[in-house]
């Protein structure tokens, strides 16, 4: 087994089980789950294994389309240490979840259909993290937006689910534009598209234009914004929690949407030649994380408010990528966010089963006794996310924050904030989950979930804690700390938590109801909103304008006039032919009289 | 004397005559009486040719006066066959007004 | 040389089909044995194309001089090019044939329209005679009339007589065109062949030729629905039965672009650069107002055909272009499309067939009844909008890459601030690339509002997709696959086109 | 005196011409285009075309108004039954006939000779029958037999048309 | 091999023409169809004749002239007549009820016989190069089109048709001998020949004097061809007149008069600016004449009366070809134009005599489902509208194809754009058949096409010809001046 070798089959194992299933999946699910949860864990191993060596000398890589020397366009793998990095996340988590999906998807419909969903996607995210270049990257990109599409649209008879998937999947590629305008940008300078020529030196063309290079890197970043759902494209990942909560905690919480940060941590180098490029991924990733922070303070449904905290922590990312002079620091708290993430949204898919399907957090409470381990996990994985200190949320996010601060020192301070407003909603969540009292039937006779849903959250729940700690974060990360930190960043921080915390305590320690109603963050800022007037009104009713005119102004000028024309000309000239031999005569002699002018008076 | 203009004029004005015949009776008969005339002021200027531009042997182009008497013995059939279906039709309709014969039109 | 070419074959053997079909042999069987016969001796003849040297030139040449004095021959060649389009032809005919439901009157014009409009098709593909290459797409006219007219749907009689005056019309702009082109040859060495045209034109022989590639463009871009001749088309392809339907929009309608890449494109690329952009803004005209128009169709039907006539902007860009990557792109979208689209209808005629419908208000949910149905209805839409994996997606692909490398963006600086312009090819891929969004939006809309969302009662007993339209369809798929993840299969055809001097 | 004989015979014909237009009885008519045919033929005469003024008269004088009488006897149609006069087809036909008469002029006085007069010919006291008998029987052969062929055809349909029961 | 004199094909036409009389004179009882089989045998014979004569190129020496273009159209007048004789056996039970007479049969014989004298007049036409001689044998065809159209006594539509034809005839004859006074008077010469020679010396203030005469003849010529202005007769004469005739009608004497014409402007061609404005005048006849042919036979139901639209459109195409005479392509697409029109035209109207004698009518609308009722017929039909319509693969589409050809060398582009507009009008109402024949639900009551096998014979070779011909030309255009 070669270095060289091992990531191909890492990669083209879950197609092989996807297909398989496609096939055979039908038959037996037992086979299908099988066949996914068998991929995704040769993988892991894989990939473990695989990060334990060196980086390979040279990797494979066949040509895919070659046009002479016009374009070449192979598929080819990188493997050093990101890659690396992120193929263990990926395959790891996808493991768990899986494995989690056993339980989750027990009663549920279309079981093949979701393991299928499930190996594409592990396919194609796998394949963004080894691709060596934009076009390769472009096309799982590409893919995973169809394997989410799928995995969405699992309750298709759902309408809303329905309209989710299609939204994700179109919002995507209104980002995917951007991005395949940036890759052609940087090909039609530079002439090639592979990762390593760009990084190094490959870009030494724009010197002459560096603005060229900003726009370019921009639209690239519009990639980012859609697949990771940052503003203005956010609003995609919400909806898209109609999916079935593994679904939405791995790719909507750990991987997928975590490919746009992994992405901009790839073409770092690129970036960092356009530093104006960098102000707008920061200026974007900022104003994400806050606004985000905002909406989930007034959601009601579980995994809505897990979905805008996943925004957040992404904002975060991209705003360390911005402001970090190494991506480590942002695939740190990728990393970490992986974790925990994963392990809160399964806690919730747990928590779901156990009401039967009611993710309404006030049709909830007190089940703290009813399906404790739920309850410690999910506390876990709420501490590591609100930041408390000495969890792995807190030394990955307080890393990107103090780099904000010293950096982009609004946005920075922004980012602070978020901090503090992050530790409100999550425990505003935990709190009226599980304290206070029953508010609702299922919530009285909740029970806790199966074991095989049980052991990926105890197995998830310790990274959460613990992934951050120095001596991981060095076997993983090689992650500077900004000189001069303000001093009194860590201090607020920590106020902050506590302040936060508190504050969720005395609102809703045990409410019956949401005390406290902001219209403006519960509507989301209003923002879907306004797309849903947009589309509705100048989208389609553009398009309305314009099909009416197809039919009533082009096709009449182009076909209906001209026709009728000559018909109705037909139809006049009819009338010459009157029948009356006088008549005839009289045209005869009128001829006569002009051809006898035309041949001579001329 | 007459000159070549004098005899072309006549056959001219006759000629017009024979057509106003055509254009403005609404009778066949006299129709037709105007398309003899055409052929008969034809049959002037030819001979008025004739007799105006003679040969190199100094005689009048007799080819003219043989196309002359073609012209009126072809006139002369016409008319046996022209007055023969006048005579069918005005059997078959009683009619020899031209405004009566517009069944077929359009 | 003159030894008779194995492409005759592959335009008998569709004539002949029909003629037997008319003397009243079985129809169904007859046709569908012609057409399998004939994607037999396609793919045969593809591969033997491949083990030949020299592919820089035609094979499998045959002449019958028939007008000597004007320079008019029976010239049958093919080159990578035609082959790929050949494929193309035999491909859908057989699918088209397979999805085809004998109708209940007058069967046997029926199967034997089906395959002369694939004569027609596979015999100008395979014509390297100009005037023979018009006269083969002309054999297509009138079974297209019959097909529409008898066996139609919604209002067909007007749908047949617009497509049918109209192509004729575009057809006859075109004759002109191709006269035009005799014309500006010079005296003496005038010639309807294609390789001698070529010849010409790279010895700089010819007269001034814009007025013949106006001619040749409004000709063609009425045939291939260029904006805003494109009226006809959806019309025509909504209220046609899913076999001709298929045949016209996968195969014929090919006919224009491959024209202008044949022709246009070798022996008139100054006047081509010279009104490039009068076609740029018809064909971003194509892209984004019919791709608007086609967001808001409520029929299945109508919105397919706006489809069909939207795309055929990204081919019209590749043409523009014209470098070798757009041209191959074209060339790769030329197939794609056909598949995608053929695959497309036939499944739109399969659901029409069992709701008698394809009215997006009266549909829904129901991938749940039939769900392989909408499996397969899947693959073909994310197929038609490019997805990667499909061959659609190089298509595209290729395309932009090509439209956008004309020229590396002008550097350099404006009053201090440095700054950069795009020239007109590179707006009208931006253009394009929108388009790939807009065509994301219509095709995701049509099958959320067929297969998802909650199943009405009356749609409780549909039937699952027979079973011959699904072979046929499962082969389109198939085909676009493998040409979508090795499309190195198409490109080295491609490449190996003569139109490459 | 020939100039005088011109102007009488060509007024003669004209007049009558115009009788033949614009009488309303179709006998008058006929009679006076008989009568212009004989003015016709009398010009001829002045141009020295002898046989062919004699032919005019044997022919139409003779036979064809002959026929035109019969004919008109036979339909008994005496006077034209009073119809609307057709302003529009008068007005219609005057300016044709205005026109072409104007064209006509245009013709005749841009003739290099057309103020010429008689030349003298050759040998005045030529017969001309046996001139044109010559012409007839010898050059014109061909059409001659092909008058033939037409008057047997007119022959044939005549009976065909005219008779009462074909059998 | 042994050679014959041209002047014998005449008169061996005159010859079978005076022996059927005699037989119909003589054997009354005998089925009179037998004439219409013996007219047809004897002009196969004359047919067979015409290929023992040598052409000698165009000398108009005197009246006659037996270049291979008058060879050709001799050719073609046989042929034309020969079908036009097997129509009317076809037709003749439709003859029979509107003719007066007790006795089956009665009036046939005549009906069989002139035809046949007709074709002579035809032919003679076709070598004519004097204008007596064209004069002769015109007025030879004219008159016995007269009787043929007014044939049907009992039927006014006939009886209307033929005097309409008969006045505006003889009108036209009146222009063409004013005409041919006008150029003699200035040439002083009544063959082609002898004018060409003398045209040189005309001077130059006399000249539209010349034109007026070749003005005069024009019209006279445009009439017989069916030219705008002067086709008014052609819709009402053709709709009246008996279908075999209207057949006659549309493609013998239109041909004849093409080939005149041809040889009659060629002279004057020689003279520069008699040419352009000739040639102007050319043009601006076929514009009118393929305008109003195309556009006025949209609205139309009626087949027969289509057909006669349909004919005046097809003048227009053969005018674009004789305006472009500049070119050398121009003469040979005239004259393949012609050969295609023949074949195409005579099909259909093989096709309509028996639809419409089963029928009882000949709209359109009797087509109803034929192609479902009588396959065959439905697919000459469909062939011959196809062709006429100038689609490829059949002959109508090269002929046309050359026209547009020559055209575009002549650079008529104004007169090649109405062409375009008239083609696509041409596509409407040609349609408009098939769309009958293989749309329309056939009505219920629908009589039994029956066709005799002559019929049935000369539809199917005429078919194969237009397929054959309108594939591989190459042999045809062979034969072609």
């Amino acid at each position: 087994m070669s270095t060289s070798v091992a990531p191909w089959i890492i990669l083209f194992t879950p197609l092989a089980a996807a297909v398989g299933i496609l096939f055979v999946g039908r038959y037996s699910k037992p086979l299908s789950a099988g066949l996914a949860i068998g991929s995704a864990a040769i993988g892991c191993a894989l990939s473990w294994w695989l990060f334990c060596q060196p980086d390979p000398a040279e990797s494979l890589s066949f040509p895919w389309i070659q046009i002479g020397t016009d374009l070449q366009i192979p598929i080819g793998v990188t493997i050093d240490h990101l890659s690396k990095v992120m193929l263990v996340v990926v395959t790891t988590i996808a493991t768990l979840v899986f494995t989690y999906s056993i339980g989750y998807m027990k009663a549920e419909e279309g079981y093949w259909r979701y393991f299928a969903g499930l190996a594409l996607f592990l396919f194609s995210m796998l394949g963004i993290v080894l691709a060596d270049n934009f076009m390769m990257m472009f096309i799982f990109w590409e893919l995973v937006g169809l394997s989410s599409y799928i995995l969405i649209g699992h309750y298709f008879k759902r309408d809303s689910a329905a309209d989710a998937s299609k939204q994700a999947f179109i919002v995507n590629r209104v980002g995917d534009f951007g991005f395949l305008l940036g890759i052609l940008f940087l090909w039609a300078a530079t002439g090639t598209l592979m990762f390593g020529e760009l990084t190094t030196g490959g870009i030494a063309v724009f010197a002459a234009n560096p603005f060229y290079l900003t726009v370019a890197c921009v639209l690239v970043f519009c990639g980012t914004v859609g697949k990771s759902a940052q503003m203005p494209l956010h609003v995609w990942l919400p909806n898209s929690m109609e999916g079935p909560t593994p679904v939405s905690s791995l790719l909507h919480a750990a991987t997928m949407v975590a490919a746009g940060v992994y992405m901009l941590a790839r073409i770092f180098p690129i970036l960092a030649a356009a530093p104006p490029a960098l102000d707008v991924v920061a200026w974007v990733g900022g104003i994400t994380c806050f606004g985000a922070a905002l909406m989930a303070t007034q959601q009601d449904d579980i995994k809505r408010i897990l979905a805008y905290s996943t925004i957040s922590q992404l904002g975060y990312m991209v705003l360390g990528i911005a402001s970090a002079p190494t991506p480590d620091v942002s695939m740190f708290h990728l990393f970490t966010h992986a974790f925990f993430k994963c392990l809160l949204f399964l806690c919730a898919g747990s928590v779901i089963v156990g009401m039967h399907h009611e993710q309404n957090i006030w049709k909830m409470g007190a089940l703290k006794n009813k399906m404790p381990f739920t309850f410690l996990a999910m506390v876990a994985g709420a501490l590591a996310l609100s930041g408390c200190p000495f969890t792995s949320g807190y030394f990955s996010k307080d890393l990107i924050i103090a780099w904000a601060v010293v950096r982009h020192p609004f946005l920075g301070w922004l980012s602070v904030a978020t901090a503090g407003l992050t530790a409100f909603y999550t425990f505003r969540l935990v709190f009226a989950v599980f304290l206070g009292k029953p508010r609702d039937e299922h919530a009285k006779h909740a029970t806790e979930s199966p074991a095989v849903m049980l052991v990926p959250l105890a197995c998830l729940a310790l990274p959460a804690l613990v992934a951050g700690f120095p001596f991981i974060e060095k076997i993983f990360f090689h992650v500077a700390d900004p000189e001069e930190v303000p001093f009194l960043l860590h201090p607020a921080l920590y106020a902050l938590f506590f302040g936060g915390v508190a504050l969720a305590w005395t609102l809703y320690g045990n409410a019956a109801k949401d005390p406290v109603r902001i219209p403006f963050f519960a509507n989301r800022l209003y923002i879907d909103d306004l797309y849903d007037w947009m589309v509705k009104h100048i989208q389609d009713g553009g398009a309305a304008v314009l099909s009416w005119a197809d039919r009533w102004i082009v096709d009449l000028l182009v076909v209906q006039v001209p026709s009728k024309i000559a018909w109705a000309g037909g139809f006049v000239l009819r009338f010459l032919q009157i029948g009356n031999i006088q008549a005839y005569a009289f045209f005869f002699g009128a001829g006569v009289v002009g051809l006898l002018y035309l041949l001579i008076f001329r | 004397m007459p000159t070549l203009a004098h005899y072309l004029l006549v056959s001219g004005g006759l000629f017009s005559i024979g057509l106003a015949g055509v254009l403005l009776r609404r009778n066949i008969l006299i129709i037709f009486m105007g398309l003899e005339l055409m052929l008969n002021a034809a049959n002037l200027s030819l001979v008025a040719f004739s007799r105006f531009h003679p040969g190199h042997d100094g005689l009048p182009g007799y080819n003219a006066q043989v196309l002359v008497f073609f012209i009126i013995t072809v006139a002369a059939a016409e008319v046996a066959v022209g007055l023969a279906i006048i005579v069918a039709l005005f059997r078959a309709k009683q009619t020899t007004h031209v405004e009566d014969l517009d069944t077929l039109k359009f | 040389m003159s030894a008779i070419s194995p492409l005759l074959v592959l335009i008998l053997v569709p004539i002949l089909g029909a003629a037997f079909i008319l003397v009243g042999s079985n129809a169904r069987a007859t046709a569908l044995v012609a057409s399998a016969a004939n994607l037999f001796f396609t793919l045969v003849l593809a591969a033997s194309y491949l083990g030949r040297p020299g592919t820089d030139h035609y094979h499998f040449v045959s002449t019958v001089p028939v007008i000597p004095s004007m320079g008019i021959a029976f010239t049958l060649g093919a080159d990578g090019l035609s082959l790929v389009m050949l494929l193309l032809a035999a491909l859908v005919t057989s699918a088209a044939v397979a999805v085809a439901r004998t109708p209940d009157k007058n069967a046997a014009w029926f199967y034997a329209s089906l395959l002369f409009i694939s004569a027609g098709g596979i015999g100008a593909f395979a014509s390297i005679d100009l005037f023979f290459f018009y006269m083969f797409h002309e054999l297509a006219l009138i079974p297209t009339f019959l097909l529409i007219g008898i066996w139609g749907s919604g209002d067909r009689q007007a749908a047949a007589w617009k497509a049918t005056i109209y192509l004729a019309l575009g057809s006859f702009v075109l004759l002109l065109g191709l006269i035009g082109l005799y014309l500006i040859q010079p005296e003496g060495m005038r010639t309807y062949d294609l390789r001698a045209i070529v010849g010409l034109a790279d010895a700089g022989l010819l007269a001034d030729g814009n007025w013949v590639y106006l001619l040749l463009l409004a000709g063609f871009g009425i045939l291939v629905s260029l904006f805003p001749f494109h009226t006809w088309a959806p019309q025509a392809y909504a209220s046609a039965p899913a076999p001709a339907a298929m045949l016209h929009a996968g195969v014929l309608k090919k006919f224009g672009l491959y024209g202008l890449i044949r022709i246009a494109a070798p022996v008139l690329p100054e006047a081509v650069t010279r009104y490039s952009n009068l076609l740029l803004v018809l064909l971003v005209g194509n892209i984004l107002y019919v791709g608007y128009v086609t967001v808001s169709q409520r029929k299945l039907d109508w919105m397919l055909g706006y489809s069909s006539v939207m795309h055929m902007g990204y081919i019209f860009l590749g043409f523009a272009a014209l470098n070798v990557l757009s041209v191959t792109g074209a060339s790769v979208m030329l197939f794609a499309h056909g598949l995608s689209i053929a695959a497309l209808f036939a499944l739109s005629g399969e659901l029409r067939e069992r709701t008698g419908t394809l009215d997006f208000a009266e549909l829904g949910g129901f991938a749940k009844p039939m769900p392989a149905f909408g499996l397969l209805f899947g693959f073909a839409a994310f197929a038609a909008i490019g997805l990667p994996g499909f061959v659609g997606f190089v298509g595209e692909l290729l395309v932009f890459f090509g439209s956008f490398v004309g020229g590396v963006p002008l550097m350099g600086s404006m009053d201090g601030k440095e700054l950069f312009q795009l020239n007109n090819f590179q707006v009208a891929t931006i253009c394009a690339a929108w388009g790939v969004v807009i065509s994301a939006v219509y095709m995701l809309r049509a099958y959320r509002r067929i297969f998802f969302g909650p199943l009405d009662d009356r749609w409780a007993g549909l039937r699952e997709i027979s079973g011959p339209a699904r072979v046929a369809i499962v082969a389109l798929i198939v085909v676009m696959l493998v040409t979508g993840f090795f499309p190195q299969l198409l490109l080295q055809l491609i490449e190996s086109a003569s139109i490459w001097s | 005196m020939q100039l005088a004989l011109f102007w009488l015979f060509s007024i003669f014909t004209l007049l009558f011409g115009l009788g033949v237009v614009f009488f309303r009885s179709p006998v008058s008519s006929a009679m006076s285009l008989v009568m212009s045919f004989v003015g016709l033929a009398s010009l001829f005469v002045t141009l020295d075309a002898f046989f062919i003024g004699v032919v005019q008269v044997l022919v139409y004088a003779g036979a064809v108004m002959v026929l035109f009488l019969f004919i008109i006897m036979l339909l008994d149609l005496r006077t034209e039954e009073r119809r609307p006069v057709k302003l529009a087809a008068w007005a219609g036909g005057g300016i044709v006939i205005g026109g072409f008469i104007a064209a006509l002029l245009r013709v005749v006085v841009s003739l290099p000779d057309a103020w010429q007069t008689k030349p003298v010919l050759a040998n005045p006291g030529l017969n001309d029958v046996a001139q044109v008998g010559f012409a007839l029987f010898r050059n014109f052969n061909l059409p001659f037999q092909i008058i033939g062929v037409l008057l047997l055809v007119a022959t044939i349909g005549v009976v065909v048309l005219s008779r009462r029961e074909l059998k | 091999m042994v050679m014959i004199s041209a002047l014998a094909l005449e008169i061996c036409v005159v010859c079978v023409g005076i022996l059927l009389l005699m037989a119909d004179a003589f054997y009354v009882h005998a089925d009179k169809r037998s004439l219409a089989y013996g007219g047809i045998f004897g002009l196969l014979m004359v047919f067979a004749m015409t290929f023992f004569i040598r052409p000698v190129p165009a000398d108009y020496t005197g009246f006659y002239t037996n270049d291979d273009l008058g060879l050709l159209f001799k050719r073609f007048a046989l042929l034309s007549t020969i079908l036009t004789l097997v129509l009317s056996v076809e037709y003749a039970p439709t003859v029979e009820r509107f003719i007066p007479g007790s006795k089956p049969g009665a009036g046939l014989g005549e009906f069989f016989v002139l035809p046949v004298f007709t074709c002579a007049g035809l032919m003679w036409m076709a070598s004519a190069s004097d204008f007596v001689m064209i004069f002769c044998a015109l007025e030879l065809v004219t008159i016995s089109f007269y009787i043929q159209v007014a044939y049907m006594r009992k039927s006014t539509a006939s009886l209307e048709a033929g005097t309409k034809y008969l006045i505006l005839g003889a009108l036209s004859t009146g222009f063409l001998v004013y005409g041919i006074t006008w150029i003699f008077g200035m040439t002083g010469q009544t063959g082609l020949r002898g004018v060409s020679m003398v045209l040189g010396f005309v001077p130059q203030a006399s000249q539209s004097a010349l034109l007026f005469g070749i003005g005069l003849v024009l019209v006279a010529l445009g009439f017989k061809v069916a030219a705008a202005p002067f086709q008014f007769w052609v819709p009402d004469v053709y709709q009246g007149a008996p279908t075999p005739v209207t057949a006659f009608l549309s493609v013998g004497s239109k041909a004849a008069g093409f080939v005149v014409l041809m040889r009659v402007i060629e002279p004057f061609l020689a003279v520069p600016e008699i040419e352009t404005k000739l040639v102007a005048a050319l043009q601006i006849l076929a514009g009118l004449t393929l305008v109003y042919g195309n556009l006025a036979a949209m609205p139309q139901t009626n087949l027969k009366r289509l057909l006669g639209y349909s004919s005046i459109a097809h003048a227009g195409y053969l005018l674009v070809g004789v305006a472009s005479v500049g070119s050398p392509a121009a003469g040979r697409a005239v004259v393949f134009y012609l050969l295609a029109y023949l074949l195409m035209t005579f099909l259909a109207f093989l096709v309509l005599v028996p639809v419409a004698k089963a029928a009882g009518g000949d709209d359109i609308s009797d087509f109803n489902g034929l192609g479902r009722r009588s396959r065959g017929l439905a697919l000459a039909m469909l062939i011959s509208m196809l062709s006429l319509a100038g689609l490829p693969f059949t002959v109508g589409f090269i002929g046309k194809f050359f026209i547009f050809e020559a055209a575009m060398r002549e650079q008529h582009y104004l007169l090649v754009a109405v062409g375009l507009v008239t083609v696509a009008c041409g596509f409407y109402y040609y349609l408009k058949v098939i769309r009958a024949m293989y749309w329309q639900p056939a009505p219920a009551d629908a009589p039994p096409v029956v066709v005799s096998p002559l019929t049935r014979i000369a539809a199917a070779v005429l078919a194969a010809l237009i397929l054959i011909v309108g594939i591989f030309p190459k042999p045809v255009l062979q034969i072609l001046p």
